[in-house]
């Protein structure tokens, strides 16, 4: 097995492409649930391409760890701050919209 | 150069002609100033009429030590002053006690009088008194400048301080003098000389005219005439020094008596054809003319 | 947009700055001389067939050490955090909590049934750790996300945070205490020899190991569920009403 | 040709490189704190990715990898440890910032960042 | 001995212990808190204690029974047990300090603590790069926690956000900190420090390269974390909302550590590395004092000096090519200095309930915590005899050798910023008015209070050591322990007695000094003995005026005489500097003790320490390297480097006699002044301006610099100085600054006899010592007297007190017969040989100027003494009565010694002069009998005494025989355009007294000088606002700063190598 194969060259050709395409879906998501599902998404990613790397230790913690229990913090947080979740993007970036969202929003 | 009892006398010789001499003069060029205005002026012996007058003045009150004290050290300075000077080149008996000190400490004492009568003047409590000092303190100090610079211009040439020495560097002809040998210091010291004799246009220290002002504002009965002794005395002594310094000095009382004359005439001719100065003007003046003189003078030595 | 333009500009910078990492990298043909001491000696010192675990649990164990620090403080911060502005759980469960919608029946249910066989798995991974990939940090994480499932399946439910206090501060405690044992009766701190290595491949070999790594397991465990803990007894209204 | 490794450090470094440039124009904290996380999902990535060897296996000794052929077979173990290490500190700090990220939302009302400069020159 | 490994273990199990206790048990965890930091302290210091008394090498400590590189180790040696001790004693003290909120927080909070302080002793000892990473996230998150502790009290969600900050930029760090590490582990093949450092020079080629990458990205992280400017926003922030406690630990502790990291680094990185540490360094240095100028927070400006301190300390470890085996006294004197100032500081801001620097007013009524207060900001300010001193006095020799001037110059440029704003601040505490909520009640911050006295015992103690490895490094005697400063000392403690005793001790003191020591000078140091020692008890007879203990006063004084003493004394470059340094400081205080005299003891202690900072490098500059040499040596000093080393010297000492230029300190300071300390600091003080000149000038003389002969120079600087002091002395109102002025005047005077370089001009340089101290001390006596007496010092509002104070009337009068230099008093002497001395002199137009200064004196003389004395008394001093007698005693006494002077001057004259001889053997004087004669003229001062004595003696009796009956009229009692005047206010002529002099030469007075300093101070303080505008407070902005601050590092630094 001194070459690599064209099916993990292909495979990790692909996961790399995907880790990107999540990690920008995940900084450019208009929202926030859905960025965090594609960071989850870009850690489980990177837990296979661990594993491709022969790094089955990492792989696991990866998963666990950056996909799993992060992803469950980000989602406790959010569930507590509702309504703020768009504050400091540029569409609701004005103060009086998070007052009211507050205010309001229950 | 040292001291010896028979000094004392001869001093007192000094001081008895000055005084004389001084009164006389005084009187003198009052008329000379009248007639140049068409006035007929005082007699001549006016001034020992107002001296004797004022002491014998029965009322007198004093509005304090230094009050009290002020014309005594007035007289004191303008009496130091010409006993550190010698008066007759060559003369034993009128080199007075110049053995106490050369030429600094007559350019120091100077102060002495001066000092003395502002403080006295200071503790009448007539304001006038004080504006009249601050004028001259003012106007004095910028007017010794030009005078300082010539002195020291002089000793530069001469190369000392002993004012016998440089009396004695002029002797042999009036092209030693130091009139001709060192002009521009001469010039700068007869500006400054105008500017110490309280003659117009240098007088709004004493401003005669409108209000009386100035030091003896308070002062009458003997503190007048002690001060009007100081007034003979004085500019006499003053005159010496600079006779000394840049006018070859005196050998005799004749040549002491024409010297002193011409120079006291002097002040007289330029206080009769100017105007009065302010003393802001007046400190302009000796700056702009009188200094750069001196300067040139020191540099040129 | 200025903004945008200097951010990019600057991560454009670092990038550079990582490129000439990337080609300046050349990957090793041979082991270099630690890497090759571990795949040489690991077995014979240490008696760990997973060569990661026994850099993490001996080799590096000081770093491990101060990892499971890292997350016991983070708890605490964050428990810390929480409860700034609350009034100091002297007094818990007086105040009336809000009620929310209850979950499924089938969720709860669910949860009940596999929450016992994910800590059992968790267990498993973590008194693996030196056989076979993972350990205590997975093996932690999987515990925790059994405690995951029960606040899902029950969002009010109170877990005893003494409980797991004094879980995490007994492995932590232990863990020190086995380090230092290695000081006294072996090589040096956090020395597996306490316990003979045994036979490469067995689950009771490789000395302290599998001891600490579940000690590790549990303390990760019990700090995870400590901040998922805190995360979920900081309510809604409570963040909002206050200022 | 291109290795797998330098590949996924590529990519790990693509990653950082958008997890930097989330946090400095994201606003949001929650968005901030998502684009850090994907950083340091890069920071592992390179890491792994500049322990790995061509053609070799996973640092684990069992019936594949006898333990005499341990020399020629594994790769590095050290990065994966190092990882191990740097993926748990990476949650705890994530969660430390979240933690702050609600007591923030609770105090101020907002998440934006630029909305929270009473501290400054 | 226990391993240091414990430090680490103890503090982790009891960290874990106290998650077993319940959450009520606070008392017992606070308990176990506090026993295993003392426990982790104790085994720091049994480690320091072993390292420091046998000297043996550093330990290794192995972990995992394997040997390192691959398994961690850790070291502790002098270095690491030094600084642990620092981190967990400050730990400690921290949570005494901490008290209160530890108790209400909890047990989580004392564990997040316990870690932050183990954290930070781990970074120290370990010695595996990947270890110190996660140290370095421990102590990060810990830190970001503890900025919470402050949240119990004021919960504005500001140290919140704070922390968030942090927690943003420690992500972008600990990214780069992994990358480097990791590509440097793959370059190297291994984690161990030490092991990495041996492989990295083996590298070559592309390796080499990466390997060069990767350290630059570990290193950058690291440096990030010193808080370099401008990546620095976050840390400001922390500083500013933190509580105190937790800022002492974050300041003193993680700085610590964090630079030890640094030091660390650099040993793998190579000497290539240091420029890169220096240049961050240096700039932060002086950037953060910069930014601490306009701050008002005094948590917030600790914490730019914090920025600051940590910048020095690295630009230091940067120099350690040419620093070598000196670098650990140098960086570890700042940094223990550093540590210990900053953290007693937070400690104390931890008593202080507001915010703004005004707020220490309310330190006032603690005289314990001042003093604490100021041996703090003397420690950071590298004052005498802190180890900042001896390490900077170091620091500045090597770099000079080394030619590194520029750097030299920045690093003093940034000590005088920074000085600038802590004595600023002092000013504030001791003058501003208290805030009427004073110090929370002391006895409820007890753990604060004993933190800050445990920080100022242990900066005592380190400067006792400091000043015993001094001895050891460059074999110097321990400055502490010289006696005088050590009877200054003393004071301190016997600060309890009252005023009577502790006068009459500081004068014996003086008297005895004098005596043990009186064989040793030459002339020259005779006469300033005798002025510093004999002159100074003299004074301080006018102190018995004082009532009660007068705090504070005799401490600073006996400082200010210690350093005049040794100011003698010394021989050598160090000692001169030192107790140039103590006098300074010790005078600083004196004056600060005026009522209003703020802003003048500020200005005073700046000129100074920008004057000895120009000292400290002129001899730094001219002993090329060497520690310290002797002051003789300087004549052996050649071009190129003679003239600016007399050049750094000569303005360095003139800052002191208030040339012209740098002189606006002095009228407030010497005007503002106690009654009695005025004269110490005009009378007294002046002179050793003048000592380090006449040094200076005996030893270096005539230097020529690009042309121009400095000795000309200073002769016009002497004579503008002299001018333009009296000529604003006439126009000012108040007495005292009238005659502060006057005392600039008369330095230019004997500066100008100094710089003639001929015998007589020094002779009368000399003179006017003499006089100078005589006259000038009566003066501000009697000055001062009245002052006392009217409550006020206008000028205008007096007059006519001369029959209430007749013995003040009659000081006043000699006094300015003597200083206008009228026959026949001293002063004169003094004109004599003046003119004598100008005629030999070469220079002649800057004689001009002393000319017009000479008769312009007289007019401010006269107005001192009419306005008050004479004139019109005033209805509302009708009743003023005489000052006190202690006051007028010793004007009565310097009133004999004036006469006699004037009498017999060849006293003292004749001595010196015939010293003098020694050095210009041409032009002496010539004494014979009561004679002086010299090469131009001759002068009898007896002879002139008798004249005149006589002549005013006759004239009086004269008079009196005249004028028998005169009797005293009333006040009013005046010819005043023919109306009687009733108002003395209207009728005392005073206010602006010399109009027409201001008319005329006003345009002469116009505070250029000031408007230059203002304008400077200004512009740097508009600099400093402008500047940290820049933090505008937004976390992401500081994440551009930190990234921005990487890239340019990285474009700078790596262009540069090769």
């Amino acid at each position: 097995m001194n070459s690599m194969s064209p099916l993990i060259l292909g495979l990790s050709v692909l996961l790399c492409v995907t880790l990107i395409g999540a990690a920008l879906v995940a900084i450019r998501a208009t929202r926030l649930p859905i960025a965090i599902l594609a960071a989850g998404l870009v850690s489980l990613i990177a837990s296979i391409l661990f594993l491709v790397l022969a790094a089955p230790d990492v792989a696991m913690t990866e998963a666990a760890i950056g996909s799993g229990l992060t992803t469950f913090l980000f989602f406790f947080v959010l569930a507590r701050v509702r309504g703020a979740e768009k504050d400091g993007d540029e569409l609701a970036g004005d103060e009086l919209a998070g007052v009211k969202h507050d205010g309001v929003g229950k | 150069m040292s001291f010896d009892w028979m000094k004392i006398p001869y001093a007192l010789l000094t001081v008895f002609i000055v005084f004389n001499y001084g009164l006389l003069l005084g009187a003198f060029i009052q008329k000379i100033g009248a007639r140049a205005g068409r006035r007929y002026g005082i007699p001549v012996w006016q001034n020992y009429v107002d001296l004797i007058k004022n002491y014998g003045q029965r009322t007198s009150i004093t509005h304090g030590v230094m009050f009290y004290l002020g014309p005594v050290f007035r007289l004191t300075g303008g009496i130091g002053l010409l006993l550190f000077v010698p008066t007759i080149y060559g003369s034993y008996m009128f080199s007075n006690l110049s053995f106490a000190g050369d030429l600094i400490l007559a350019l120091y004492f100077v102060f002495f009088g001066t000092l003395g009568m502002a403080l006295g003047a200071g503790e009448s409590g007539h304001p006038h008194a004080a504006i009249g000092i601050t004028r001259g303190l003012s106007q004095v100090s910028v007017a010794e400048l030009p005078f300082a610079l010539a002195v020291f211009a002089v000793a530069l040439q001469y190369q000392t301080l002993s004012v016998t020495d440089i009396v004695a560097a002029q002797q042999g002809g009036v092209l030693n003098w130091t009139l001709f040998t060192n002009p521009l210091a001469v010039a700068a010291a007869m500006l400054a000389f105008l500017g110490s004799m309280m003659r117009p246009p240098f007088d709004v220290v004493i401003a005669p005219q409108e209000i009386p002002i100035g030091p003896p504002t308070e002062y009458h009965s003997a503190y007048l005439a002690l001060m009007q002794t100081n007034r003979a005395i004085f500019p006499v002594a003053k005159m010496v020094i600079y006779m000394n310094l840049f006018f070859g000095g005196a050998t005799s009382w004749p040549e002491f008596a024409v010297k002193v004359f011409l120079l006291y005439l002097f002040s007289a001719f330029v206080g009769v054809c100017f105007p009065r100065f302010r003393v802001e003007q007046s400190i302009r003046w000796f700056l702009i003319w009188a200094v750069p003189l001196g300067v040139q003078a020191i540099l040129w030595v | 947009m200025i903004k945008r333009a200097i951010a990019l500009l600057l991560t454009l910078a670092v990038g550079a700055l990582f490129a000439s990492l990337l080609v300046g990298y050349v990957p090793d043909s041979e082991l270099n001389h630690t890497a090759r001491y571990y795949a040489e000696r690991t077995a014979e010192d240490i008696g760990a067939a997973n060569i990661v675990t026994a850099i993490i649990v001996t080799y590096r164990g000081l770093d491990t050490l101060g990892e499971v620090t890292v997350l016991f403080i983070s708890a605490a911060i964050v428990g810390l955090v929480l409860a700034q502005g609350r009034v100091l759980n002297n007094a818990p469960n007086n105040a009336p909590r809000q009620t929310r919608a209850p979950v499924s029946e089938l969720l709860s249910t669910g949860s009940r049934v596999l929450t016992p066989l994910i800590l059992l798995l968790g267990v498993y991974v973590f008194v693996n750790g030196h056989l076979t990939p993972g350990g205590g940090f997975q093996g932690g994480a999987i515990v925790a996300s059994g405690m995951l499932l029960l606040l899902l399946a029950d969002p009010l439910k109170q877990f005893s945070h003494r409980l797991i206090a004094v879980l995490e501060s007994l492995s932590g405690l232990l863990f020190v205490g086995i380090g230092v044992l290695g000081v006294l009766l072996a090589g040096g701190f956090l020395d597996n020899r306490l316990l003979p290595i045994g036979t490469l491949g067995e689950l009771f070999s490789a000395g302290v190991i599998p001891v600490i790594y579940s000690l590790i397991g549990l303390k990760v465990g019990a700090e995870f569920s400590s901040m998922l803990a805190s995360l979920s007894e900081t309510n809604h209204t409570e963040n909002s009403e206050e200022t | 040709m291109i290795s797998l490794a330098q590949m996924a450090m590529a990519a790990g470094f693509v990653l950082i490189l958008i997890g930097f440039y989330g946090a400095l124009t994201q606003r949001n904290l929650l968005r901030m704190i998502v684009a850090f996380s994907l950083a340091n999902t890069g920071v592992h990535i390179v890491l792994v990715a500049v322990g790995h060897m061509r053609g070799r296996t996973a640092p684990i000794l069992d019936a594949a990898v006898p333990v005499a052929d341990a020399l020629t077979r594994v790769i590095d173990p050290v990065p994966q440890a190092l990882v191990l290490t740097a993926i748990v500190i990476g949650l705890g700090v994530t969660a430390l910032m979240l933690a702050y990220a609600l007591k923030l939302h609770a105090r101020k009302h907002t998440l934006d960042i630029a909305k929270m400069t009473e501290l400054k020159w | 001995m226990v391993s240091a490994l414990h430090i680490i273990t103890a503090a982790l199990a009891a960290a874990f212990l106290l998650g077993l206790l319940k959450e009520q048990q606070r008392g017992l965890a606070y308990g176990i808190t506090l026993l295993t930091l003392a426990l982790m302290s104790w085994i720091s210091a049994g480690w320091l204690w072993t390292f420091a008394s046998t000297g043996t090498a550093a330990v290794e400590i192995f972990t995992a029974g394997t040997e390192p590189p691959f398994a961690i180790n850790l070291r502790i040696g002098l270095a690491e047990a030094a600084l642990t001790l620092l981190i967990n004693l400050v730990g400690l003290l921290s949570a005494l300090a901490l008290k209160d909120t530890l108790l209400a927080l909890g047990r989580r909070a004392m564990a997040v603590w316990l870690v932050a302080v183990m954290a930070l002793s781990g970074i120290v000892l370990t010695r595996d790069l990947f270890n110190l990473f996660v140290f370095f996230e421990l102590t990060v998150i810990a830190s970001a926690g503890l900025v919470l502790l402050s949240e119990h009290a004021k919960n504005d969600g500001q140290a919140l956000a704070a922390g968030f900050k942090y927690l943003i930029v420690s992500q972008f760090i600990s990214a780069f900190l992994l990358i480097g590490i990791i590509f440097a582990y793959h370059a190297t093949g291994t984690l161990n420090i030490d092991d990495m450092a041996a492989a990295a020079p083996l590298l070559g080629g592309g390796a080499a390269q990466a390997f060069a990458l990767a350290f630059f990205l570990i290193f950058i992280a690291v440096v990030a974390e010193l808080k370099p400017f401008p990546a620095n926003g976050w840390a400001l922030d922390i500083y500013e909302s933190a509580h105190p406690a937790f800022s002492a630990l974050f300041s003193a502790a993680t700085g610590a550590a964090a630079l030890f990291a640094v030091d660390k680094l650099l040993l793998i990185g190579g000497d290539a590395w240091l420029p890169m540490a220096t240049g961050i360094g240096i700039v932060t240095f002086v950037a953060a004092n910069l930014l601490a100028l306009p701050q008002t927070n005094d948590r917030r400006l600790l914490g730019y000096s914090s920025i600051a301190q940590t910048g020095l300390i690295l630009a230091v470890l940067g120099q350690r090519d040419i620093l070598g085996e000196h670098t650990l006294y140098i960086a570890g004197g700042l940094l223990l200095s550093h540590a210990i100032a900053k953290a007693g500081l937070y400690w104390l801001s931890g008593l202080i309930a507001e915010r703004g620097l005004e707020a220490w007013a309310a330190l006032r009524g603690q005289p314990l915590l001042i003093f604490a207060f100021v041996s703090f900001i003397s420690m950071l300010s590298g004052l005498p005899p802190f180890p900042g001193f001896y390490a900077k006095w170091e620091l500045i020799h090597l770099l000079a050798g080394e030619g590194r001037i520029v750097l030299l110059g920045l690093i003093l440029f940034g000590a005088l910023l920074e000085a600038g704003y802590l004595f600023r601040w002092f000013g504030y505490i001791m003058k501003r008015e208290a805030p009427t909520e004073v110090v929370d009640n002391v006895a409820h911050k007890f753990g604060a209070v004993f933190a800050t006295l445990a920080a100022l015992a242990a900066a005592w103690a380190l400067s006792l050591v400091w000043g015993e490895l001094a001895g050891l490094q460059f074999d110097r005697f321990n400055m502490l322990l010289a006696l005088p400063l050590l009877f200054a000392l003393a004071f301190l403690l016997l600060d309890w007695l009252p005023v009577w005793v502790k006068n009459s001790l500081a004068i014996a003191g003086l008297l005895a000094w004098f005596y043990l020591t009186y064989t040793e000078y030459d002339p020259l140091r005779m006469i300033f003995a005798v002025i510093f020692l004999i002159g100074g008890s003299l004074t301080l007879l006018a102190s018995y005026h004082e009532h009660g203990r007068r705090i504070g006063f005799y401490p600073s004084a006996m400082l200010m005489f210690a350093g005049l003493a040794m100011l003698i004394r010394a021989t050598d470059s160090f000692d001169f500097f030192v107790a140039w340094e103590l006098l300074t400081v010790g005078s600083y205080f004196l004056i600060l003790r005026g009522k209003h005299s703020e802003p003048h003891a500020l200005s005073y202690i700046l000129f100074s320490l920008g004057g000895a900072f120009l000292i400290l490098a002129g001899f730094a500059l001219a002993t090329q390297g060497a520690p310290y040499f002797d002051l003789a040596a300087l004549a052996d000093l050649v071009q190129p480097l003679a003239p600016w080393v007399f050049l750094l010297l000569a303005i360095g000492f003139m800052t002191k006699t208030a040339a012209i230029g740098l002189h606006i300190w002095l009228p407030g300071a010497h005007a503002e002044a106690e009654t009695d300390v005025s004269p110490m600091v005009s009378g007294i003080l002046l002179k050793a301006g003048l000592y380090g000149l006449i040094v200076l000038l005996l030893t270096m003389g005539r230097q020529d610099f690009y042309g121009v002969e400095l000795i000309n120079a200073m002769l016009w600087i002497g004579a503008l100085t002299a001018l333009i002091g009296n000529l604003l002395a006439i126009f000012q109102e108040d007495a005292k600054r009238l005659l502060a002025y006057s005392s600039i005047g008369q330095m230019g005077y004997a500066m100008f006899g100094l710089a003639l370089m001929n015998h007589l001009g020094w002779l009368m340089a000399l003179m006017f010592v003499i006089n100078h101290y005589v006259y000038k001390s009566m003066l501000f006596l009697s000055v001062g007297g009245v002052a006392k007496r009217t409550g006020t010092r206008q000028m205008y509002r007096m007059g006519g007190l001369i029959t209430l104070m007749p013995l003040s009337f009659i000081a006043t009068l000699i006094g300015i017969i003597a200083v206008s230099g009228v026959p026949p008093l001293s002063g004169f002497g003094g004109r004599w040989i003046f003119y004598n001395a100008i005629l030999t002199a070469e220079a002649r137009l800057p004689m001009i100027l002393i000319f017009l200064a000479g008769p312009i004196a007289f007019l401010y003389l006269f107005r001192l003494i009419y306005t008050i004395f004479l004139g019109q008394l005033k209805d509302e001093f009708r009743r003023v009565k005489e000052a006190p007698f202690w006051i007028v005693l010793p004007q009565m006494i310097y009133v004999a010694i004036l006469l006699v002077v004037a009498v017999v001057p060849g006293l003292v004259l004749r001595h010196v002069d015939a010293y003098l001889n020694h050095f210009f053997p041409n032009g002496g004087l010539i004494w014979e009998g009561t004679t002086i004669t010299s090469q131009f003229g001759y002068w009898n001062p007896v002879a002139i005494m008798i004249i005149v004595g006589v002549i005013f003696m006759t004239l009086f009796a004269w008079l009196l025989f005249v004028n028998r009956r005169a009797q005293k009229v009333k006040q009013f009692n005046i010819v005043f355009s023919a109306e009687r005047p009733f108002r003395p206010e209207t009728t005392h002529f005073a206010w602006n007294f010399f109009a027409p002099y201001r008319k005329a030469l006003g345009f002469l007075t116009l505070p250029l000088v000031t408007l230059f300093w203002s304008t400077m101070t200004d512009l740097l303080h508009t600099a400093g606002d402008l500047a940290r505008r820049f933090y505008t407070g937004n976390g992401q902005t500081y994440a551009f700063h930190l990234l921005a601050f990487v890239v340019i590092v990285y474009l700078f630094g790596m262009g540069v190598r090769p």
